[in-house]
């Protein structure tokens, strides 16, 4: 009879193997657990550091409509950002202990966020481009083994979507605007289509974690997989605005109903993953000033909750 | 007219600059939930200040447009108290900058509702309600440093001691208020500062924050002697419009 | 032709970028000895880019002045290395950026003297006497900041961290820089790096200091991938020009 | 016999009369070399402070020609400024003593510079009208009785007219330009005008120590005459330049050979007097922050050159 009882993990992994989600109080391996809060952290930790790059134009944004949406997509990361730090407390992790861990640069980040932005077309191009891999990387999250993350995800989707369309818009402005405009746009494809390729992680042979995760359905496509959907997504929507792709590799492969394109730069990719990435220093600055800044901020917060909890209980 | 078109722009680039200034935190402040609210109310300032440019575009009648107003005016045409362009500091001088600015907004904003201008009633209506919000929390606020740790109260009492100067501008009328109070569009002042001072005199009281007496207070934004910040504030603020004139976005 | 238009345009926007930093600090040295001096670099450093400047508007042949190449051009069009980009800082910061540069920039100029372009050979011959200045005050205040106080020590310290990363770009050369040296106008930047190196290890031993190992060499900036101090720098420097386009001053 | 031998003081004054300098090691009043100290310290710190309002345009100067005569300006002043500390120290002030009473608010500094320089043609107004005023008011003391003071002054005069002529000819470039550059012109003037005829100092009623300091011939004119003659110097200016002076009241006086012309808001005045100019507060605090955030340099200045000469001992 014994031999019939399946083990918790396996009981776990039957779970998962129906498509029933796992909850805080359930069960679960540590190397999930641990697994789903490297993950969820450092998409949180992403949003967070997300913020810095587009928040860079806030204050130059060319028109009125267009500072109110940029803010409004960035307020909306920030939200992002505190949904998954939610999610990942449902797992035991503290924020301060993952932002503790993002500041001593233990946690990792999205790479992209490494790149700087230049001109304002990058915030058209972040919004198509970037968003639009991140969600293709997200989509399949919506439907993740872990509840919280499932449900986080879900909103996060939903608002993504509509940056990317913003994003897109932008472009189509850029695109049909004077000749500067339209150079302003291509030249930033020229800069973010490479390092938006690189969002999907390194080759599948070069990732070894993949299949384990992809058990554990926190993963649900490969790297490779989501990478050439990805070129294939936004190849025809670049032709639909005049730009060129900058790849001399990129052409149509009428077999496998796909696009054949060139390979990434890896070592480029090392290096930023390495934290060597053009603004990786000042990106990591900028939030441990903002950290280390508003200290003073968080002892006062919870000193006036204290006098105030002590004063109610005195009464 | 010419009355009612200044002031509406003194009104809008008012918001302008104040959400602009709260805009600078995003991405830097002190907790995330406090990041959101400073755009939250950044976003409402916006919001509020595209419709009193729209509305004066609209009284102008010359074709000029809310990005006109706002992207193709110089430092000395801009009609906004000094108050608002102050730089955003430690987070305490932004909490006092809007602390104050809130008390003197809601109030006006809670008059403006019975102007006999139905347009600046109606956008009024809206804003008070973002207005309600935003003076909660920026009295919160004022509460929590004042009466929070030893260092929070220094940097709240430094914030009070160097922007207090410039809260008298906001309900001393330029001679344009004045012909528009005149004319009873515009409510008295003495009553709205008062309000405002019962306000602030509450909160500084909970905050265990003293009132600073007897100060000589500044003024000279609404009438375009502005401080130096501006002028920067200005450069980031209008850089691509002034780079590629007439394009669209 | 080309090569060399861009080239020289390179060399315009280094000097520029360069002078717009140190002339920040004018008001707000530490000493007014040093204003002075940190002036008369930015003065020297102005002079040289607006012959660049010149020179290449000349070369590019289409009726651009030094004006127009210097104001009506965006930050992913400037050619200067990230070094010069680089904020101000502290005192220390501002020095070991203009030391590093200094080491390159005298060098560059000992070299193109004997450029067979007659007009940058004359340039450089102009400059050269400057720039040995200039490395000659750099050069002391790393020894003063190295062998000063600890604070200075440690101050300097961090600005070497922080800036040494960019020091790479300066000797690595871009395509059209390939391309110059390869038709001889160009002197090969090996030699000049070596030069360079010795100059930072002697001044840097009599410092006390340690010169970096092994670090990471951002580069970009001379192709146009600037960091994003850049934009914030030009929506200083272009906001007349471009805020009245066309006018005279 | 005695009574007719001349008391130092009378000596003293024997020479001024005659107008032979007095030197460092002369003998020379208390009063005399307090009053010198606080004028010539005075003069020093506004030197100093007087690089901040046109600072502020340096980075901003619309063509690269106006930068480097902009920058070279300032830098001037700072040249001024040495020169004057340098004469206050022959009479025995220190740098430090003087520059610490300019940042605890003890010692003045003219009060222009409390002014905020808000366009571009606020840079010709200075060099025209603020720099027109000064040297009136420092032309006199060239010929001034103490040494050092004269010739510090002869040097400041010589490169104060050539800053002048700049400004006035960055007027002509904007008055003969764009309807924008002459109205700019006409807005700076308009916003400079009171300020600059408030530098010639209080009515000669209200001003005290002016029959003392003319004795000694560290003062040749009064407020009243130097600024009848500062208006009517720059009237015929702004008129050639085709710019409206802001005094209803000015009128040509045929009898006087000179101009009338509407009185100063001495509430204003002395407001600004009082430290409550628009930016009194900022001046003091640009100043303040740039000589204690340059502390640390000072001090590994002065660390660097006692090991040095350590060093050179021990050798």
């Amino acid at each position: 009879m014994e031999t019939l009882e399946l083990t918790q993990e396996e009981q776990f992994q039957a779970r998962i193997d129906e498509d029933i989600r796992i909850e805080p109080k359930d069960w679960m391996p540590e190397a999930y657990r641990k697994t789903l809060i490297r993950q969820i952290s450092q998409h949180a930790h992403s949003e967070l550091v997300g913020m810095l790059p587009e928040g860079n134009w806030i204050t130059r944004a060319p028109s009125l409509k267009r500072k109110s949406i940029l803010l409004a997509k960035v307020q909306d990361e920030a939200g992002h950002g505190l949904y998954l730090y939610s999610a990942a407390e449902t797992l035991g992790a503290s924020r301060d202990q993952m932002l503790a861990d993002l500041h001593s640069g233990k946690a990792k980040y999205s790479s992209i966020f490494n790149y700087p932005t230049l001109s304002w077309a990058d915030m058209g191009t972040i919004g198509w481009l970037v968003d639009g891999a991140a969600i293709l990387n997200q989509v399949p999250l919506c439907r993740t083994s872990y509840g919280p993350y499932a449900r986080a995800m879900v909103r996060v989707c939903k608002e993504e979507s509509f940056h990317q369309r913003q994003g897109f818009e932008i472009m189509q402005t850029l695109c049909e605007g004077a000749p500067e405009q339209k150079a302003m746009a291509q030249e930033a494809l020229n800069r973010w289509w490479w390092p938006t390729l690189m969002m999907f992680g390194p080759k599948d042979a070069d990732s070894p974690n993949t299949e384990q995760s992809m058990k554990w359905r926190i993963k649900r496509f490969t790297n490779d997989e989501l990478r050439q959907k990805f070129v294939d997504m936004m190849v025809p929507q670049a032709e639909f605005l005049g730009l060129t792709v900058p790849d001399d590799k990129l052409q149509w492969n009428e077999a496998k109903q796909g696009y054949d394109f060139g390979d990434v730069d890896w070592a480029e990719f090392w290096d930023v993953v390495k934290g060597n990435g053009p603004c990786s220093r000042e990106r990591l600055q900028a939030r441990t000033d903002a950290w280390e800044q508003g200290a003073w901020v968080r002892e006062a917060a919870l000193a006036h909750a204290a006098k105030r909890k002590q004063r109610a209980e005195a009464a | 007219r010419q009355h009612l078109f200044e002031y509406v722009l003194q009104l809008a680039d008012t918001s302008l600059i104040l959400a602009h200034r709260l805009s600078e935190w995003c991405g830097h402040g002190p907790i995330l939930e406090q990041d959101l609210a400073m755009a939250n109310i950044s976003l409402d300032l916006l919001g509020e200040a595209r419709s009193y440019y729209q509305y004066a575009a609209e009284l102008e009648g010359r074709g000029r447009t809310e990005d006109d107003l706002a992207y193709l005016r110089s430092a000395v045409e801009y009609r906004n108290p000094l108050l608002v362009e102050q730089p955003n500091g430690d987070f305490a001088q932004t909490i006092v900058r809007q602390f104050l600015y809130d008390c003197f907004h809601y109030h006006l904003l809670l008059q403006l509702q019975a102007s006999p201008d139905r347009h600046l009633a109606g956008i009024a209506e809206k804003s008070v309600k973002e207005a309600a919000y935003h003076i909660k929390w920026s009295a919160e606020w004022i509460i929590r440093l004042g009466d929070g740790t030893d260092e929070s109260r220094r940097r709240v009492e430094a914030a009070i001691a160097s922007l207090w100067r410039y809260s008298g501008e906001l309900t001393t009328p330029t001679p344009t208020e004045q012909a528009l109070q005149a004319a009873g569009f515009l409510p008295d002042y003495a009553a709205i500062q008062q309000q405002a001072d019962t306000q602030v005199a509450r909160v500084f009281e909970e905050a265990t924050l003293t009132v600073p007496q007897g100060v000589f207070m500044q003024k000279g934004g609404k009438t375009g002697r502005h401080s130096e910040h501006l002028g920067y504030l200005l450069t980031e603020l209008q850089y691509m419009q002034r780079a590629y004139p007439g394009m669209k976005w």
